[in-house]
């Protein structure tokens, strides 16, 4: 329950963050926060208790935590950073025609 | 006002979403794992199907290795995305960096980091780690030497062209691998049974650590020329 | 593919009258071809190769009973004379294409609904509210009554061969299709009403105007409202009455446009009382006018009689019924009668008619496809004059019918009488020349209605008046809904969250309602 | 059926993608012979495998799938074609091989990222469609959003930029979205595979599946463009190069098309849609989205944005058709979107050669243009006027089956939406057509303004080939408009292969 | 060669400190990997000497260097109670101010552990160094005395022997 | 027992020393001062922490890989604390114009343009 | 229960939360991006104690270290106005 | 008594968080940074040697790279206000 709350709050925040700031940079940090709060939540309920999914040498199988969501949160991680990564070279390469950052002095992204 | 008020708007839908969640998110069930399904299966078996002690590597790279491609491909395309946007800047090479202090305390430290995310990128399939994350700490390799040393150091270290071809390399590792397994094990990216040796070493659990360190060279790669990309200076007039 | 085309085949059928329309719309469009053969200068070959498509297109919206090639052809039919106004301006195809296209779509729709209620050929529909979508769609292509607003200006503006083909047999099109669909028991009510309109409002506008393209566009408008009229009327005679007014009035109307093209070209001027000696410049052309417009007017003996005493006999028998006919005819006599007036009598010295006739077929300028042309339409218009039962057995039914020649004679005297009288006391009815018709015009003349009721003086800027209505007011409108929905990027973000919360929250609001 | 081939429509452009830079690196003037490699033996597959199955094709039991690592279904990755995914498969790969013969043609620089770019968005459409696993759906996804961003901003213009960074951020929202759907749907049924969620969803608690729906309907709605989020849309068509906007929408948009019947039909189920009721709410939707894409049109001064709303207008048209769920209603749909396909991509194929000198995509620019390049303005209206709607031309016939479908549901207001768009679409397309046939005479600034203003990608420009393409497209038009029959089997399968979910479950998870 | 060959045994027991055991495949692997960022990196790590010495020197060093470490420790963690004793003071009273310092070192790689050592000392700060006068900038949080001599012994003299020997 | 006493005492001198980090860095009057409080105490105390770690796991290879992370911290802190002091000294943040002793002003007027062109 | 792992759990929780909203509300994008690097690092705290070991090191790895490194060399390159 | 390490550097690092906010000149702030990302790590230690899982060392040790790398990045920023040089 506690991580539900988290997760709402740290969505909400991020998404505040795109949509409210007018700072391109801001924007693309809240989109990271919205990304982030999504793989914290799949991280926190998937996990059950167990043990971190790596087996010991010599140990036997014990229970451990599952592995697939957390294999999948990589994937979103690693995707992530590079839509970011694309993003912030697109708002460098507006930057060079407008010399600003303010959504409200780029005409062009509100039409 | 109307600031004001398009303030109040936002907040009061954020409220109203926050309220929608927080509903939906009473009817989801407490998950308890482990049930009939996927997970357990692979819990229970991972380790015998890929010999990788790392369940997660298992996953990424065994099970559900085609992700793993797709999700490299993702990264090869934002290299060619960002390369392609920011080609127009000539690079005025610039070899100042911070203070030789720095400088020379760095040099001792480098080579430890390229060690240890060789380690990450080898032990993939027995710690965590893999081929993504040592490929980062690989790429921060370059990006501390532009940092450290100026770009002209990087430049001459390690040319853009020398980390494409090391770029290529990686993500042919995986596809090669990928069809190595259509011929000798019949399907694409199945793990090469022949490969395996005991459990617990290096070179155990089939083409994982091979798949790993394609990934590594690639992900390390194609993140430098990222960044080199990203740091260099930019000029309004000339393309 | 083979399909498709078993398909098209199997659906014509060779029924009653229609091929005999369709072997008309044939004669017509191969009258204009010829005739275009000396007006069309340039890309002549594009010009009869879409003559050709035009020609195969008729045919098809004829005969065939399948509503989606119905559709497919028609389609083709507008495209290709939509196109053929090109000729003229470009601004006339656009005027002419949106309009068109409008009356299309809401006809598409109508069939569509007509298929959806179990209509699947064309055939007769009983549903009384289907036939009317059905004529709000025809209204458009074909101009009926309030919606034929367009075809004067377009009809008056294109080249002449074009408004040969569009007058003479485009419109018609509609007509027949309203024959097809109409129950011939019951007729319709409405159009009947509006057949009624059209003539009167025609008639009135063709005898105002003094240009003679712009008169004769006005009498089709009027001679259309017969057509209507007699579709409304219901009945066997009716109907009959209707298909042999649309093959007099096609020939007639082909062989006048393509003599006002001469005309014009001829004396470099539209308006009627710049026709001074025509009958010794042009003496076969005017032959055939004078034919062609005493068939408009409906003179005894002429194609136009027939049809016309077919409609009348058909309506509930009376005085009323002979007073409102009479008045009809009456009307398409004085519009007639007076262009013969002032091409023909007016100014004339008929003293040694024979000589000067013989001097001016001496240097008689001859192209052979005009006077091949006018002749054939001349003949059209002669035969069914005379022989109407000739064409087929389609209307072997008119054999055994007595035109009723003696009280044709009377009327004729009478309309001609009544006219000389008017026509000679009002001094040949002479109106001020207008300028050229466009739908800019009413455009501003509306315009200016509803500001001088304001009592404002405002100076409208005419040229772009269609613009005005066709783009600028939609462009407008467009753009205020457009600024509304695009905010700024904030908004727009918003969207999302709030599109979401309302999936999220949909039980609980869907139960709300 | 274990079929390799169908892995190599997938690996062989991913390869082309990755051996591209190095090529770039020993000789630039090869990369075009491993371009063309590319694309033909992706050709000659699709070729092989329809020979081979020619019969399955033709009596719907085409069901061709691949284990990938060799894992069944609920453990590991699947990739499933059955006749819905082999009719947009062949269809995108016909309209992508026209498209990469163009941008020989036209694109002059950094052409080697542009086939990279451009082969990752071949293999990852193909993966997007052929995958039969959720996860996968979402890399291939995200592919497409970083492939097609990047292209966007091809041209490196201060609206190109604009325009990318709006769409990244839609469609990374989107992304992360449906990252969020399919993990739920993993943490509510433990499987990721689609036939294997089909098979369990009816089963989950309705409020349940109302919280997955709707977070993967709003990521599927954002990537199509339909009506609270089309904002992004118009601006990312107008400031793309041609090949690229013929891409996003000729490609792009279909096949979230497809990926939005095989959520809800395949995988969610529509009788689940009905019994949260929100059929109704997204039928609405889509229309009211079409009437706003065509109100908007009129008032478009830029072409290629005109184009844009227009797309809006059909994708909401087919969406609200295809949310019908009678047979009538895929048939028309499908064929509009086969149709919808080859027309805007003809169409901006065709507008990147008018516009090729002219100083802007504007109004006023566009006057002359159809003098100036006749042939090429002549395909253009063709295809125009396939758009609006006439006869002999493929968009008559897909419309008039979507009219149909509407009017057979009694779904009067969708009726009505088709009859307005073809309305309006006379009213916008005829202003163009008719200022491209206006006389200019240019002085010489106008022309050296001409001339420099596009340079980047005039100078090398090939105009036999781009030519050659839009008379190609507006071939298709014409032929399939004349036989639209032809595509009747491949509609009729493709139909039961989407209505009939059964046979799909039981051929994934069994076999 | 000696200071490739040095970086690779030194890369190697790092690997196996990593690897956390000794197998056959870890030292194959250890050995590749060590190799790899010998032939790119070692440059970096040992710098080229331009005198040989013989080889029982780098040992020599080596032992110093293990020598010096609690010596260091001691240094710090007495100079590091100096400074906790400012932060309990009610009003922090203390004179800082930066100070220039002579160093007879000319060794790179000496300079710079000297100026980190200064630096990891509490109570002094490295700002930069001066190639032309030799000299360090060092902010000092209290200063006690300006005289050049004094100030050498009070903040650089305890290390400075040990690294001249170590790192020359 | 001894064993684990030393480690207990190892890492609460570290956490220690941690506080006093905490309490110069929001005590101290001014910028460089609190360079001193947050980071060099910060290092000594995050290599004791490692060290009682190192201690704690009584482990050969594990205490060498805890104790390679106190050895990184002890290479990186000062390094990049000089880092940032130098470069907000040059870029004038918070300069101490009343530091009565100021050799570094000098040095920086005498040749601000290629202060370092060391290599 | 208050067991110390709760404890720990919910300290952390509290700032990753206060750093989010911190990264969130300062205008100057480098502290929003200190903040943003600061938030990856409670994250990775946070997934190492729920036992999501490869995760954590990918987020240590990529938030921390990657994206601050993208971000900083996207700022360096931001021109506002009047500055060239 | 290793978990109550482990949150005592949390309070500390939640404490150096308002140096951070507050910090008057951003060296202040990249100080803050510092400290807290050594917290952390040494909170990753102990969280670590609580689960008595030594794998997980391998994560304090990069994480220790990549702050020294973001502080030198931070720096060399701050130093000429821009990364090429």
């Amino acid at each position: 329950m506690r991580n539900n709350f988290i997760f709402i709050i740290l969505f909400m925040l991020g998404l505040y963050a795109l949509i409210m700031k007018t700072n391109l940079i801001k924007n693309v940090i809240g989109l990271n926060i919205m990304e982030a709060s999504i793989f914290f939540w799949v991280i926190a309920f998937s996990d059950v208790g167990g043990e971190v999914a790596i087996h010991k040498m010599g140990e036997e199988f014990s229970k451990f935590n599952d592995p697939v969501p957390q294999a999948l949160t990589l994937t979103g991680i690693v995707i992530g950073a590079s839509t970011a990564a694309l993003l912030l070279t697109l708002i460098i390469e507006l930057n060079q025609f407008t010399d600003t950052i303010d959504r409200d002095e780029i005409e062009g992204l509100n039409n | 006002m109307h600031k004001y008020l398009k303030k109040t708007l936002v907040i009061s839908v954020f409220i109203l979403t926050a309220i929608a969640l927080y509903e939906n998110f009473l009817l989801v069930p407490e998950y308890t794992g482990l049930r009939t399904g996927v997970s357990d299966y692979i819990i229970s078996s991972g380790l015998s199907d890929t010999g990788s002690l790392n369940l997660i590597t298992a996953v990424l790279y065994d099970y559900r290795a085609f992700d793993s491609l797709g999700e490299s491909t993702v990264i090869f395309g934002a290299v060619s995305g960002i390369v392609l946007i920011l080609s127009r800047k000539m690079l005025p090479v610039s070899s100042r960096g911070l203070s030789f202090i720095v400088k020379r305390t760095f040099g001792l430290v480098t080579p430890f980091i390229a060690l240890f995310s060789l380690y990450v990128i080898t032990h993939g399939h027995l710690s965590p780690g893999g081929g993504f994350q040592g490929g980062v700490i690989l790429a921060v390799i370059s990006i501390i030497f532009s940092i450290v040393y100026g770009s002209a150091f990087d430049y001459r270290r390690y040319s853009p062209q020398v980390k494409t071809a090391m770029e290529t390399m990686g993500a042919f590792t995986f596809l090669g691998l990928g069809v190595v397994g259509i011929l000798m094990e019949g399907f694409f990216l199945k793990n090469l049974g022949f490969l395996t040796a005991r459990t617990g070493t290096l070179i155990s659990a089939g083409s994982i650590p091979y798949v790993n360190f394609g990934v590594g060279i690639k992900v390390g790669a194609g993140l430098a020329i990222i960044f080199y990309s990203m740091i260099q200076k930019t000029f309004k007039e000339d393309f | 593919m083979a399909l498709l085309w078993q398909q098209f085949l199997a659906s014509f059928s060779f029924e009653s009258y229609f091929p005999l329309l369709a072997e008309v719309g044939v004669i017509l469009t191969l009258i204009t071809a010829l005739a275009a053969w000396n007006y069309i200068k340039e890309y002549k070959f594009w010009y009869y190769i879409l003559t050709l498509i035009y020609l195969i297109s008729t045919v098809v919206v004829i005969l065939t009973t399948d509503w989606f090639f119905f559709l497919f052809a028609w389609e083709m039919v507008t495209l290709t004379t939509t196109f053929l106004l090109a000729w003229s301006s470009w601004k006339l195809v656009k005027q002419y294409f949106v309009i068109q296209f409008t009356g299309s779509s809401i006809l598409l729709f109508a069939a569509l609904a007509a298929n959806a209620l179990g209509y699947t050929e064309i055939a007769a529909i009983d549903s009384v509210l289907l036939q009317f979508v059905l004529i709000i769609g025809m209204a458009t292509k074909s101009g009926i009554f309030i919606f034929h607003f367009w075809l004067p200006p377009i009809h008056s503006e294109a080249p002449s061969p074009v408004s040969a083909i569009l007058s003479g047999w485009v419109v018609k099109l509609g007509y027949i299709f309203l024959l097809k669909i109409i129950p011939i028991e019951s007729g319709n009510t409405m159009l009947y009403l509006l057949g009624i309109a059209m003539v009167v409002y025609g008639g009135w506008q063709a005898v105002r105007s003094a240009d003679l393209k712009i008169m004769l566009a006005y009498s089709t408008v009027s001679q259309l409202g017969f057509i209507a009229l007699a579709i409304g009327t219901g009945g066997e005679l009716a109907f009959l009455g209707a298909v042999l007014f649309i093959i007099a009035h096609g020939f007639a109307k082909t062989t006048l446009f393509i003599t006002s093209g001469i005309l014009q070209r001829e004396y470099g001027s539209r308006v009627v009382y710049d026709f001074k000696g025509a009958i010794f410049k042009r003496p076969l052309t005017s032959l055939a006018v004078i034919i062609s417009f005493l068939s408009l007017a409906g003179l005894v003996f002429s194609a136009g009689y027939n049809a016309k005493y077919l409609i009348s006999s058909a309506q509930l028998p009376g005085l009323l019924t002979k007073v409102v006919f009479f008045g009809f005819a009456l009307i398409s006599a004085i519009y007639s009668l007076r262009i013969l007036y002032w091409i023909f009598i007016v100014d004339e010295d008929y003293s040694n008619f024979a000589d000067k006739l013989k001097k001016a077929l001496n240097s008689y300028q001859i192209y052979s496809t005009d006077i091949l042309a006018i002749l054939f339409g001349t003949l059209g218009v002669l035969i069914v004059a005379f022989w109407p039962e000739m064409p087929g057995d389609m209307l072997e039914y008119l054999v055994d019918y007595d035109f009723n020649i003696i009280a044709g004679v009377r009327d004729s005297i009478i309309y001609i009488l009544l006219a000389v009288y008017l026509i000679h006391n009002n001094a040949g009815f002479k109106v001020k020349v207008r300028d050229h018709l466009s739908l800019e015009r009413y455009l501003r003349s509306a315009l200016d209605f509803i500001f001088s009721m304001s009592r404002k003086n405002v100076k409208f800027d005419t040229d772009k008046i269609f613009e005005t209505v066709f783009y600028n007011t939609i462009f407008n409108t467009s753009k205020k809904i457009h600024d509304f929905f695009y905010q700024d990027l904030t908004i727009q973000l918003l969207w999302i969250p709030v599109f979401l919360s309302i999936l999220l929250l949909w039980q609980q609001i869907y139960s709300y309602f | 059926m274990m079929e390799t081939r169908i892995i190599l429509l997938i690996i062989v452009p991913l390869g082309t993608a990755f051996i591209i830079p190095f090529i770039d690196l020993i000789n630039a003037k090869l990369r075009r012979f491993f371009v063309l490699l590319g694309i033909s033996i992706q050709i000659f597959n699709l070729t092989s495998i329809v020979v081979q199955y020619f019969d399955q094709i033709r009596d719907g039991s085409l069901f061709l799938q691949y284990h990938l690592g060799g894992w069944q279904p609920p453990f590991g990755i699947n990739l499933v074609m059955d006749n819905l995914s082999f009719l947009f498969i062949a269809i995108v790969t016909l309209s992508l091989l026209f498209i990469i013969i163009y941008s020989i043609g036209y694109v002059g620089h950094h052409e080697g990222k542009f086939y990279v770019l451009y082969f990752i968005i071949i293999a990852a459409s193909n993966g997007a469609m052929l995958t039969g696993d959720l996860f996968n759906m979402y890399v291939f996804i995200e592919l497409l959003t970083i492939a097609s961003g990047a292209l966007i901003a091809f041209q490196r213009s201060h609206p190109g930029s604009e325009a990318a960074i709006k769409y990244l951020f839609y469609n990374i929202i989107a992304g992360s979205l449906i990252f969020f759907g399919v993990l739920l749907t993993y943490f509510n049924l433990g499987t990721l595979t689609m036939a294997d969620v089909a098979n369990n969803f009816a089963a989950l608690e309705s409020g349940i599946q109302l919280f997955i729906t709707a977070i993967f309907l709003t990521a599927l709605l954002i990537k199509m463009g339909v009506f609270p989020f089309l904002f992004w849309l118009p601006k990312s068509y107008d400031s793309s190069p041609a090949p690229v906007t013929a891409v996003l929408s000729g490609v792009l948009s279909k096949i979230y098309l497809y990926l939005f019947i095989r959520l809800i039909w395949t995988v969610i189920g529509f009788e689940t849609i009905v019994a949260l009721n929100l059929n109704i709410l997204l039928i609405d939707i889509a229309l009211f989205s079409s009437f706003l894409g065509h109100v908007f049109a009129l008032q478009a001064n830029n072409i290629k944005r005109l184009l844009g709303y227009s797309s809006i207008g059909h994708i909401g048209m087919i969406f609200a058709v295809i949310m019908l769920n009678t047979e009538a209603g895929f048939y028309g749909g499908i064929l509009h979107i086969i149709a919808h396909m080859f027309m805007k991509a003809g169409l901006f194929v065709a507008c990147g050669y008018l516009l090729q000198y002219t100083v802007s995509n504007h109004y006023r620019d566009f006057k002359g243009v159809g003098l100036r390049d006749k042939p090429v303005f002549i395909a253009f209206i063709i295809l125009l006027l396939s758009m609006i709607g006439m006869p002999p031309l493929l968009g008559f016939a897909s419309k008039w089956f979507i009219l149909m479908a509407f009017l057979e549901a009694q779904s009067y207001f969708g009726a009505f939406i088709v009859i307005f768009g073809s309305l309006t679409a006379v009213i916008y397309y005829l202003r163009y057509i008719a200022k491209g046939f206006e006389e200019v005479r240019l002085s010489e600034d106008d022309l050296k303004m001409e001339v420099f203003n596009q340079p980047l990608l005039s100078v090398l420009y090939r105009e036999k080939i781009v030519t050659f393409i839009t008379y190609a497209y507006t071939a298709v038009i014409i032929i399939f408009g004349f036989g639209f029959r032809f595509l009747n089997i491949p509609l009729r399968m493709s139909i039961e292969s989407i209505m009939n979910v059964e046979r799909y479950i039981e051929l994934v998870l069994g076999g | 060669m000696l200071q490739k060959v040095s970086a690779f045994i030194l890369l190697l027991l790092v690997w196996i400190i990593f690897a956390g055991r000794i197998t056959i495949d870890v030292l194959i692997v250890g050995s590749g990997a060590s190799l790899l960022v010998t032939l790119f990196l070692s440059d970096m790590l040992f710098r080229e000497v331009k005198r040989e010495l013989p080889w029982y020197h780098y040992l020599r060093k080596f032992f110093l260097l293990l020598l010096f470490i609690p010596i260091f420790f001691y240094e710090a963690i007495l100079s590091a109670l100096k400074v906790s004793k400012h932060v309990f003071e009610k009003e922090p009273s203390f004179n800082p101010g930066i100070v220039k310092v002579k160093t007879e070192l000319t060794d790179i790689t000496g300079l710079s552990v000297l100026a980190n050592l200064i630096t990891l000392t509490p109570g002094t700060l490295t700002l930069d160094y001066d190639r032309t006068e030799q000299s360090y900038y060092i902010h000092w949080i209290d200063v006690e005395t300006l005289e050049q001599a004094e100030m050498k012994q009070k903040i650089i003299a305890r290390f400075e022997k040990w690294i001249g020997v170590i790192f020359r | 027992m001894i064993r684990l006493i030393i480690a207990y005492f190892l890492m609460f001198s570290g956490a220690g020393f941690a506080l006093i980090t905490v309490i110069g860095l929001l005590r101290f009057p001014d910028v460089y001062t609190r360079i001193h409080a947050g980071a060099v105490v910060l290092t000594i105390s995050a290599v004791l922490v490692t060290l009682g770690t190192a201690v704690y796991v009584w482990e050969f290879f594990l205490s060498a890989k805890i104790i390679l992370i106190g050895v990184f911290f002890l290479f990186s802190n000062p390094m990049a604390t000089h880092a940032i002091a130098r470069a907000s000294y040059h870029r004038e943040v918070a300069l101490p114009k009343e530091y009565a002793i100021d050799a570094y002003s000098e040095y920086l007027g005498r040749d601000y343009d290629d202060s370092n062109s060391s290599s | 229960m208050m067991t110390a792992t709760v404890v720990l759990e919910n300290l952390l929780l509290i700032f990753l939360v206060l750093c989010a909203v911190m990264s969130v509300r300062f205008e100057e994008e480098l502290i929003s991006i200190i903040f943003l690097s600061t938030f990856s690092i409670v994250l990775t705290a946070l997934y190492l104690l729920h036992r999501a070991a490869d995760v954590a090191l990918a987020e240590a790895v990529i938030g921390a270290g990657l994206s601050t490194a993208i971000f900083m060399s996207a700022i360096s390159q931001i021109r506002h106005g009047d500055s060239d | 008594m290793i978990l109550g390490l482990a949150i005592f550097f949390t309070l500390l690092s939640i404490i150096v968080s308002y140096r951070v906010i507050i910090g008057p000149t951003i060296t202040d702030r990249l100080i803050g940074a510092d400290t807290i990302g050594i917290f952390m790590s040494l909170v990753m230690l102990m969280i670590a040697l609580y689960y008595d899982l030594f794998l997980l060392v391998d994560i304090v040790l990069a994480y220790a790279i990549l702050l020294f790398v973001d502080m030198l990045i931070y720096a060399k920023y701050f130093e000429h206000g821009e990364l090429y040089r």
